[in-house]
C-alpha cells in the first residue's frame, strides 16, 4: 500500500497543455476519483503515474519516492484499462499468468495465486476460455484480476465500467468497492461519471482542461462546490443558474434574483461587496413550492416542461427572463402553463463570482445536514 | 438473404469459366497421348511416376527452399520494421511509408539486370541469395501489410504487458505479433507465393543447374525440342500443389478477405 | 541497447555476405574440375540422348584423365533461352563454364565479349581438324583465330510425301528445280489431296532466328541476292533476293498453301512438321537434315521407321536452277574454351574427347547433324543410321552460308521473321508493305545509316 | 517507452535490418538501373564488360522508337483491358454475385477464382497455353479449327490475366461490400429503390473508394507478373503482345541491349510510379 503524491506536475502535448500545475495527494488506503469531462487531463494523469507517461515538469512520488522515471513494470502498480486490453490471442488463464510468466516467477505459487484470484472474482469456471468468449462483465472481471494478481501497492483503473451496460455497471461498483474495502489498497480510478465517483470514492478530484479544480470527499466537493464549474457538474439535474445581485439592506447582507430576495444562512460569511453583480446557484431539489419559513418571499413562475420520471417530476418553469428546474413530487399536481410561486430557502442558495466563477460563501464549516438542522432567520 | 437464382445462375457460368481453362491440365496429366489438344484420355500414371524422380524433385526441393528464404527475409525484419513504423519515432516516418509504397509498385523485372551485375560481381548467383533478393523484394508490401495490421492493435495490450514488467522483445513477441497475426500471415503467404512462383529471377540469377527451381523445369519443358505434354501437365501439378494446400488451409480467413482489407484500409 | 548496437550488427551482416559467398566456393576439391554447359531440351532429339551423350562423353574423359572431372552444366529451355543462359553464365567469371556449347550464329557476340579463348596452337596437332570443309572452319574464326569448332552442323532440304504426290499426279522421285516447280507441286496437293498441308515453311518469330535457319533463311540463300550485310557492314533491307523470299511466302499463303497460325507459331514451331509427316497429314516441307534420324528406331521421336518408304528427300533448289542448283543455310553447334578457365589444359583435353569419331557420329546420330569432319559423314555408322537423309544432307552441306557472326544480325533476323510472320497472317499485306516494315524496324534498332537497299 | 525527445535508437535498430534490405536489394538496384539505362552495356559482344555511359545517346533513341511507341501503346491497351474493364468489372461481378448466390457456387466460384489467382504464373500460363491453342479447349467450342490465340492474341492475353487477377479483385471488393452498413442498404430499400438503383446510387458510390484502390493495385500487380504474357505468348505473334516489359526483355536478352532494355524498363518504373502515387493519393483522400 502506498501514497502519492503529484507536486506541481506539468505534461505538455506541443502547443497543447494536457495537464497543467497538478498538486494532489492520494493518501495510504484512499479511493481516489478522478472525475472531469472527457479530455480534461484525468487520463493523462493517471497514465503519468502509471510510468505510461512522463510528466513535462513536475514529480510525482510513490511513497515518497520520485518515480518519474521508473519504468512502469517496476512501479508495483497494477491497471485496469478502459478496453481491459486483454490479450485476445491467450485464455483467461493465459491473461493471469502472462504477468508471472514476464517476471519469472515461481509456477506453482502463481497457480495457487490464479486460483485464489479466480475464486474472489468468480472466474474459476472461464478459466480456459479465449476474451471473444467472454461477456463485458467477464473480461472486466478477468482485467480486475490481472491487476489483483500483481498484488500491487497502487491500482489504477481508467473507466473500467465504462463499456458495461447500466445494470452491470451499477453491479461492478459495488464490487469494486467491497473489494477495495477488503484489501484496502490504494487506487486511482478515473472516470468521467459523477455517480461512481460519488459513490465509489473516498476522495474526489475534479479536473477541467487539464487544471484539478478540488479536491475533497465526495460530499464536501457536492455540498461546497469551489467553482461554478464544479456545482455545475455534480448533481443531477444541473444545478440552477441564474444572474442575481449582492444587497446590502439594514446590515443585513441579502441575495436578489428571480425577482426575489434571500439571506444566506446565519454563519456564512459572503465574500463579495454590496451592489457587485454575482452568479446565483440553486439545486432544483432546493426550490420550493411553499415558503420554507413564515412571511418568506415567493416568485412566480410558468410551467413550461414536465419531465416525470417515476419517484419525481423535474419542471422547467419559467421566471420572466430566467429558467429553472424544479424537483417536484412524482405525482405532482401541476400542469402545463400553470402559474405557481416558489420559494428560494436562503441556507442552500449558492453565490459565485460573475467574472471567474468562484465559489462566494464559505461553507467548508458546515455540511448541509448541519445547514438543515438550523432556524432560518426570518 | 436470400440467395437470388439469376445470381445463382450468373455465378455458376463464371465458376466455369473458371474452371474451364484448368481442365486440359488434369485430362493431359493422365493422357499417355497428351498434347495441347483437350481429347478423350487413354488413362496412364505414367507422367505422374515420370516427374517424381530425380531432377523433378531436386527442383521442387529447390523452390521450397527458395520460398522459404524468402519468406523468412521477408516477414522477420517485416514485423521489426513494421513495428518500429506503427509505433516507434522515426524520422520522417510518412515519407519512408510512401518510399515503401512505391517500391512495392515496381516490377521485379527491372531490377533483374542490376541486380545480376551486383550478384555476379558478389559471387551470388546462386539459390540463396536469390531467396534473399526475393524476400527483400517482398519487404515493402509485407511491411505495408505488418504495419497495417499492428496499427490496429490497441496500446494498451501494450501498456498492460509493459505494466506486466515484460521487456521491448518480450512484449513484441507475445503481444503484439500474436495481436497482428492475420497480418503477418498474409505477408508471409504473399512472399511464399511470390517467390514460388517467381520465374525471370531464378532464371537470371541462379546458375548452378542443381539448384534450378520448378518454374525453370515447367518452362524447359515448353520450350524443349520435344515437348513432354504429359509430363509438363503432371509437374505442373505437384508443383502448384502446395499453393493449393495453402489456399485450403487458409480459405477460411482468405473468405474474410482479410488479406487486403488492412492495405486498402492504408 | 549500447551504442555499439548498430555497428555490431552491420558487422553480422557482412560476416554472413561474407560466408555465402565463400559457402558456395569453398568446397573442398581433389580433382581439378572441368564445367561444361549445353543445352539439355533443345540441340539433342531428345533429352535422353543429351543426357546420354554427355554422360559418355563424361566418363571417356574421366577414364582418360583420372585426376580430372566433369561437371555437366545442363541448360533448360529452347533457343534464345541456351544463349541467354550462356551470356549470363560468361558474365561471372565464377559461373563462366570451362566448356560450352554454342549455337553458330551467335559465336561473334560472344567472341567480341572476350569469352573465349582462341585454340589455333591446340588445333595445329588435331587431325579432325584438317577434314573440316573451309566454310565450316570459318564460323569460329575471327581476326585470323579461332574461337570455336563445330560439334555437328545443321543443315536443311525439301521433305516430301510420295504417297501424296502419286495422288496428285506428281512423280515420286520430284525433282524440283525452281521455286515454282514447289509452289505448282503444292498446288497439285491442294487440289487433289484434301485435308493435308501442302506446304510447311518456317515464318513468324516465335523460333527466333531458329526458325530462320530451318526456314526462309533457305530461301534467302537460293535466291538472286543473299547478301544480309554488305560490303560497308551495312544491313540489307530491300533486295531483289528477299523481295523473292517474301513475294514466295506471300504466294503460299494466300494460296492456303501453308499450315495454320497456331502451328507456325507455336513455341515449338520448327518440330510441327515431323508429327504432321508421320500422321500423314503433310505434303513438302521445307526443313531441317535432323527429320530423318527423329524418325528411326533408336531417336524414335516420333517414332517412324517406315518413314523412308512414304518420304522422299531432295536439295533446295535455287530461284530460277541457277548453278549449284540447290541452297541451305548452315548453322550449328560449336565448342568452345572460356577465356575465365583456370585449367584450359583439361578444356582441350575435354574438347578433344568430344571431338573423336564416335562421339561425332554419336551426336550427329542422336541430335541430328552432319558431322564437320569429312571423313566421319562418310563413316558407315553416320549414313546408314537415317537412310536415304543422312547422304542427302552431307550433299548439300559444302552449299551452306552462314550468317553474319554480328550481335545485330538478330535484329536483321526479328525484322526478316517479323516480315514473313505477318504476310503469312495478313493476306491483304504486300511485299511491299513487308519491306517498309523491315526497313522501319532495322534503322530504328540500328540506326537509318546502317541499313542499305540493293 | 519511446523517448520523447532526441533519436529513438531503438526504433531504428528495429527499422534497421529492413530498411538495409531494402537499401541494398532494392533501392540500389533501382538506381543502378537508371544508370545501365544510360549506358551502352550488352548482353554478348564488345560492350559486354567494357561498357560506358553515353548519356541522352539511348533516351534519343528512345524517342525515335517505332517499336517503343507502338509497345506502349499495347501496354495502354492491356492495362485498359486487363486492369479497367477486366478485372475491376469481373471482380465486382463477383463480389456482388457472391453476396445473393446459392452458398454452394458462392465457395465453388470464390474457390476456382482464389485458386486461379494463386496459381504459380508458369502454370496459368502454361493452362491458357493450352486452353486457348488450335485443338484446345476454347478452340473446340468453336469447332476445333479455330485458333483464338493467334487470331486475338491481344484478347487471349488479357483474358488470360483477368483470370489469374480477378480471385483478388474478387477479395478486396468483397472487403469493401462488406464494409457497407445492411441499414444503409435498408434504407434504400424503404425508400422503394430497385435493385439496380440501389446499387448504382447507393454501392457504387460508397464503394468508390474501394474501387480506386483495388484498380491501381491490380495494375501494378498485372504489370509485374508479365511472366504471364511472355511465357504464353514471348511478346508475340509478330510482337502483337510485346508490351513494354517484354520489349524491356526482348531488347536485354535478345537483341543483346541490356542498356537500352535497362532504359525501357525504367520507363516502366515511372509508369509504375505514377499508379503507386495515384493509390496513395487515393488512400490519403479516403
Amino acid at each position: 500500500m502506498a501514497s502519492v503524491s503529484f507536486d506541481h506536475v506539468w505534461r505538455r502535448f506541443g502547443p497543447h497543455t494536457a495537464v497543467a500545475d497538478l498538486c494532489l495527494d492520494i493518501a495510504d488506503g484512499d479511493f481516489l476519483v478522478l472525475l472531469g469531462a472527457s479530455g480534461c487531463g484525468k487520463t493523462t494523469s493517471l497514465r503519468m503515474l502509471a510510468g505510461l507517461d512522463e510528466p513535462s515538469e513536475g514529480e510525482i512520488r510513490i511513497d515518497g519516492r520520485v518515480v518519474n522515471k521508473v519504468p512502469p513494470g517496476e512501479r508495483d502498480v497494477a491497471m485496469v484499462f478502459q478496453s481491459y486490453a486483454l490479450f485476445p490471442h491467450m485464455t483467461v488463464e493465459g491473461n493471469l499468468t502472462f504477468g508471472p510468466r514476464m517476471r519469472r516467477e515461481n509456477k506453482a505459487a502463481t497457480r495457487a495465486r490464479i486460483a485464489e484470484v479466480a475464486q474472489t472474482l468468480e472466474l474459476t469456471p472461464l478459466l480456459g476460455r479465449r476474451p471473444a468468449e467472454l461477456s463485458g462483465g467477464q473480461r472486466q472481471r478477468v482485467a480486475l484480476g490481472r491487476a489483483l494478481l500483481r498484488e500491487p501497492k497502487l491500482f489504477l483503473m481508467d473507466e473500467p465500467l465504462s463499456n458495461l451496460d447500466a445494470a452491470l455497471r451499477g453491479q461492478m461498483r459495488a464490487e469494486i468497492v467491497s473489494l477495495h474495502r477488503r484489501l484496502g489498497i490504494t487506487t486511482a480510478y478515473v472516470t468521467h461519471d459523477q455517480v461512481e465517483a460519488m459513490t465509489m470514492a473516498t476522495r474526489i478530484a475534479i479536473m477541467f482542461e487539464g487544471r484539478l479544480h478540488q479536491a475533497g470527499k465526495p460530499a464536501a466537493i457536492f455540498d461546497d462546490p469551489a467553482s461554478l464549474r464544479v456545482a455545475t457538474f455534480i448533481g443531477a439535474p444541473q444545478m440552477n443558474i441564474v444572474d442575481g445581485q449582492v444587497l446590502q439592506a439594514d446590515g443585513v447582507t441579502m441575495l436578489a434574483c428571480l425577482g426575489t430576495t434571500c439571506r444566506p444562512a446565519e454563519g456564512l460569511v459572503l465574500r463579495a461587496p454590496a451592489g457587485s453583480p454575482v452568479r446565483i446557484g440553486i439545486r432544483p431539489g432546493d426550490i420550493a413550492f411553499s415558503p420554507p419559513h413564515p412571511g418568506a418571499a415567493g416568485f412566480s413562475g410558468a410551467v413550461e416542461f414536465l419531465e416525470p420520471m417515476g419517484s419525481e417530476t423535474f419542471a422547467t418553469m419559467r421566471c420572466g427572463r430566467e429558467t429553472v428546474v424544479v424537483r417536484a413530487p412524482g405525482r405532482t399536481p401541476l400542469r402545463l402553463g400553470e402559474r405557481v410561486t416558489l420559494y428560494l430557502d436562503g441556507r442552500f442558495t449558492y453565490a459565485f463570482d460573475a467574472e471567474d466563477g468562484r465559489a462566494l460563501i464559505d461553507r467548508s464549516r458546515f455540511g448541509l445536514a448541519d445547514l438543515a438542522a438550523r432556524r432560518l432567520p426570518a | 438473404m436470400r440467395p437470388h437464382p439469376l445470381a445463382t445462375a450468373l455465378l455458376a457460368v463464371i465458376a466455369l469459366l473458371f474452371f474451364a481453362p484448368m481442365l486440359w491440365l488434369a485430362v493431359a496429366s493422365l493422357d499417355a497421348h497428351a498434347s495441347w489438344a483437350l481429347t478423350w484420355p487413354s488413362l496412364t500414371l505414367a507422367h505422374f511416376r515420370n516427374v517424381t524422380a530425380g531432377d523433378y524433385l531436386l527442383s521442387l526441393w529447390n523452390t521450397t527452399l527458395l520460398a522459404l528464404v524468402a519468406t523468412i527475409v521477408a516477414v522477420l525484419p517485416g514485423i521489426f520494421g513494421a513495428y518500429a513504423l506503427s509505433r516507434r519515432r522515426i524520422p520522417l516516418r510518412d515519407g519512408l511509408m510512401i518510399t515503401v509504397l512505391f517500391l512495392t509498385g515496381i516490377p521485379v523485372g527491372i531490377m533483374i539486370i542490376p541486380v545480376f551485375q551486383i550478384f555476379a560481381a558478389c559471387g551470388w548467383l546462386s539459390l540463396l541469395p536469390t531467396g534473399i533478393f526475393l524476400g527483400a523484394n517482398s519487404l515493402p508490401f509485407a511491411l505495408w501489410l505488418i504495419k497495417t495490421a499492428m496499427d490496429a492493435v490497441p496500446r494498451e495490450m501494450e501498456e498492460a504487458a509493459l505494466m506486466e514488467r515484460a521487456s521491448l522483445l518480450q512484449t513484441i513477441i507475445h503481444v503484439v505479433v500474436p495481436a497482428s497475426l492475420p497480418g503477418i500471415a498474409s505477408a508471409a503467404i504473399f512472399s511464399f507465393i511470390n517467390a514460388w512462383g517467381s520465374f525471370i529471377v531464378p532464371l537470371v540469377l541462379v546458375s548452378d543447374p542443381d539448384q534450378q527451381t520448378g518454374p525453370l523445369t515447367i518452362y524447359g519443358l515448353i520450350a524443349a525440342a520435344n515437348v513432354r505434354y504429359g509430363d509438363i501437365a503432371a509437374f505442373s501439378i505437384i508443383y502448384s500443389l502446395p499453393v493449393v494446400i495453402l489456399y485450403l488451409l487458409l480459405a477460411r480467413s482468405f473468405s474474410g478477405g482479410f488479406l487486403m482489407g488492412g492495405a486498402v484500409k492504408g | 541497447m549500447p551504442k555499439t548496437g548498430p555497428r555490431r550488427l552491420a558487422l553480422a551482416l557482412l560476416a554472413s555476405c561474407a560466408f555465402i559467398a565463400t559457402g558456395y566456393r569453398a568446397q573442398a576439391q581433389t580433382k581439378t574440375i572441368v564445367t561444361l554447359a549445353y543445352g539439355s531440351e533443345y540441340v539433342f532429339d531428345t533429352n535422353d540422348f543429351a543426357k546420354k551423350w554427355y554422360d559418355n562423353v563424361k566418363a571417356a574423359f574421366e577414364k582418360k584423365y583420372p585426376d580430372a572431372e566433369v561437371k555437366l552444366v545442363p541448360i533448360p529451355g529452347g533457343y534464345p533461352d541456351i544463349i541467354n543462359k550462356l551470356s549470363l553464365l560468361y558474365r561471372s567469371r565464377s559461373t563462366a563454364p570451362d566448356v560450352a556449347q554454342l549455337p553458330t550464329p551467335a559465336l561473334g557476340q560472344f567472341q567480341s565479349s572476350g569469352w573465349l579463348l582462341p585454340m589455333d596452337d591446340q588445333l595445329a596437332t588435331a587431325g579432325w581438324w584438317k577434314e573440316f570443309p573451309d566454310a565450316i572452319k570459318a564460323e569460329g574464326q575471327f581476326d585470323g583465330k579461332v574461337y570455336a569448332v563445330s560439334t555437328g552442323e545443321n543443315d536443311s532440304q525439301l521433305y516430301y510425301n510420295k504417297a501424296m504426290f502419286k495422288q496428285a499426279g506428281l512423280p515420286d522421285d520430284w525433282q524440283p528445280k525452281t521455286w515454282d516447280d514447289i509452289l505448282t507441286a503444292a498446288r497439285a496437293i491442294k487440289a487433289k489431296v484434301p485435308g493435308v498441308v501442302p506446304l510447311w515453311l518456317n515464318v513468324g518469330t516465335s523460333s527466333g532466328d531458329n526458325g530462320l535457319l530451318q526456314g526462309t533463311g533457305n530461301l534467302l540463300n537460293g535466291s538472286s541476292d543473299a547478301t544480309i550485310q554488305d560490303a560497308n557492314g551495312k544491313w540489307v533491307v530491300d533486295s531483289k533476293g528477299l523481295r523473292e523470299v517474301l513475294t514466295f511466302v506471300k504466294t503460299m499463303y494466300n494460296e492456303g498453301l501453308g499450315d495454320s497460325l497456331s502451328d507456325l507459331f507455336s513455341p515449338s514451331a520448327v518440330t510441327v512438321p515431323l508429327a504432321l509427316f508421320q500422321k500423314g497429314k503433310l505434303a513438302i516441307a521445307v526443313g531441317s537434315n535432323y527429320y530423318g534420324g527423329n524418325w528411326t528406331k533408336t531417336i524414335c521421336s516420333p517414332c517412324w521407321a517406315e518413314a523412308p518408304q512414304t518420304i522422299g528427300v531432295v536439295a533446295i533448289p535455287t530461284v530460277q536452277g541457277a548453278a549449284p542448283g540447290a541452297a541451305t543455310t548452315l548453322g550449328g553447334w560449336d565448342l568452345a574454351i572460356g577465356a575465365a578457365t583456370t585449367h584450359k589444359d583439361y578444356a582441350w583435353k575435354l574438347l578433344d574427347v568430344m571431338e573423336e569419331q564416335q562421339n561425332q557420329i554419336d551426336a550427329a546420330n542422336w541430335a541430328g547433324f552432319v558431322p564437320a569432319a569429312q571423313s566421319y559423314t562418310k563413316a558407315a555408322s553416320f549414313v546408314d543410321f537415317a537412310p536415304p537423309y543422312n547422304a542427302v544432307s552431307a550433299q548439300v552441306l559444302p552449299f551452306g552460308k552462314l550468317t553474319p557472326a554480328k550481335a545485330e544480325y538478330e535484329v536483321w533476323s526479328h525484322a526478316l521473321q517479323q516480315a514473313t510472320g505477318n504476310l503469312a497472317q495478313h493476306t491483304d499485306m504486300t511485299v511491299d508493305q513487308a519491306i517498309d516494315a523491315m526497313k522501319s524496324y532495322v534503322s530504328n534498332q540500328l540506326g537509318a545509316d546502317q541499313i542499305a537497299t540493293r | 517507452m519511446v523517448p520523447r525527445k532526441g533519436v529513438d535508437g531503438v526504433g531504428l535498430l528495429l527499422l534497421a535490418p529492413a530498411g538495409l534490405l531494402l537499401l541494398l536489394l532494392f533501392l540500389a538496384p533501382v538506381a543502378f538501373a537508371f544508370y545501365l539505362g544510360l549506358t551502352n552495356i550488352s548482353l554478348a559482344g564488345i560492350h559486354a564488360q567494357h561498357y560506358w555511359f553515353t548519356g541522352a545517346a539511348n533516351l534519343r533513341r528512345l524517342s525515335q522508337d517505332n517499336s517503343f511507341w507502338h509497345s506502349l501503346w499495347l501496354t495502354a491497351v492491356f492495362l485498359f483491358g486487363s486492369a479497367v474493364v477486366g478485372v475491376t468489372v469481373v471482380g465486382l461481378a463477383l463480389a456482388m454475385l457472391m453476396q445473393h448466390a446459392h452458398v454452394f457456387w458462392q465457395r465453388l466460384a470464390g474457390a476456382l477464382a482464389i485458386l486461379a489467382w494463386m496459381l504459380p504464373p508458369v502454370t496459368a500460363a502454361l493452362i491458357w497455353y493450352a486452353f486457348s491453342t488450335t485443338g484446345g479447349t476454347l478452340s473446340l467450342l468453336f469447332g476445333g479449327q479455330a485458333d483464338p490465340l493467334d487470331d486475338h492474341p491481344m484478347l487471349i492475353v488479357i483474358l488470360a490475366n483477368i483470370w489469374a487477377t480477378a480471385g483478388f479483385s474478387m477479395m478486396v471488393l468483397g472487403g469493401g461490400l462488406r464494409g457497407i452498413s445492411r441499414e444503409v442498404l435498408e434504407a434504400a430499400r424503404m425508400e422503394n429503390a430497385s435493385r439496380i438503383q440501389t446499387f448504382l446510387f447507393v454501392t457504387l458510390p460508397l464503394m468508390r473508394r474501394s474501387l480506386v484502390t483495388n484498380l491501381l493495385l491490380v495494375t501494378l500487380i498485372i504489370l509485374a507478373n508479365y511472366a504471364l504474357t511472355y511465357i504464353m505468348t514471348a511478346g508475340g505473334p509478330n510482337d502483337a503482345t510485346a508490351i513494354l516489359p517484354i520489349y524491356a526483355y526482348q531488347q536485354g536478352f535478345t537483341f543483346s541491349n541490356l542498356g537500352y532494355g535497362a532504359l525501357i524498363g525504367d520507363v516502366l518504373v515511372l509508369i509504375a510510379t505514377g499508379f503507386a502515387y495515384l493509390y496513395v493519393r487515393a488512400v490519403r483522400q479516403g
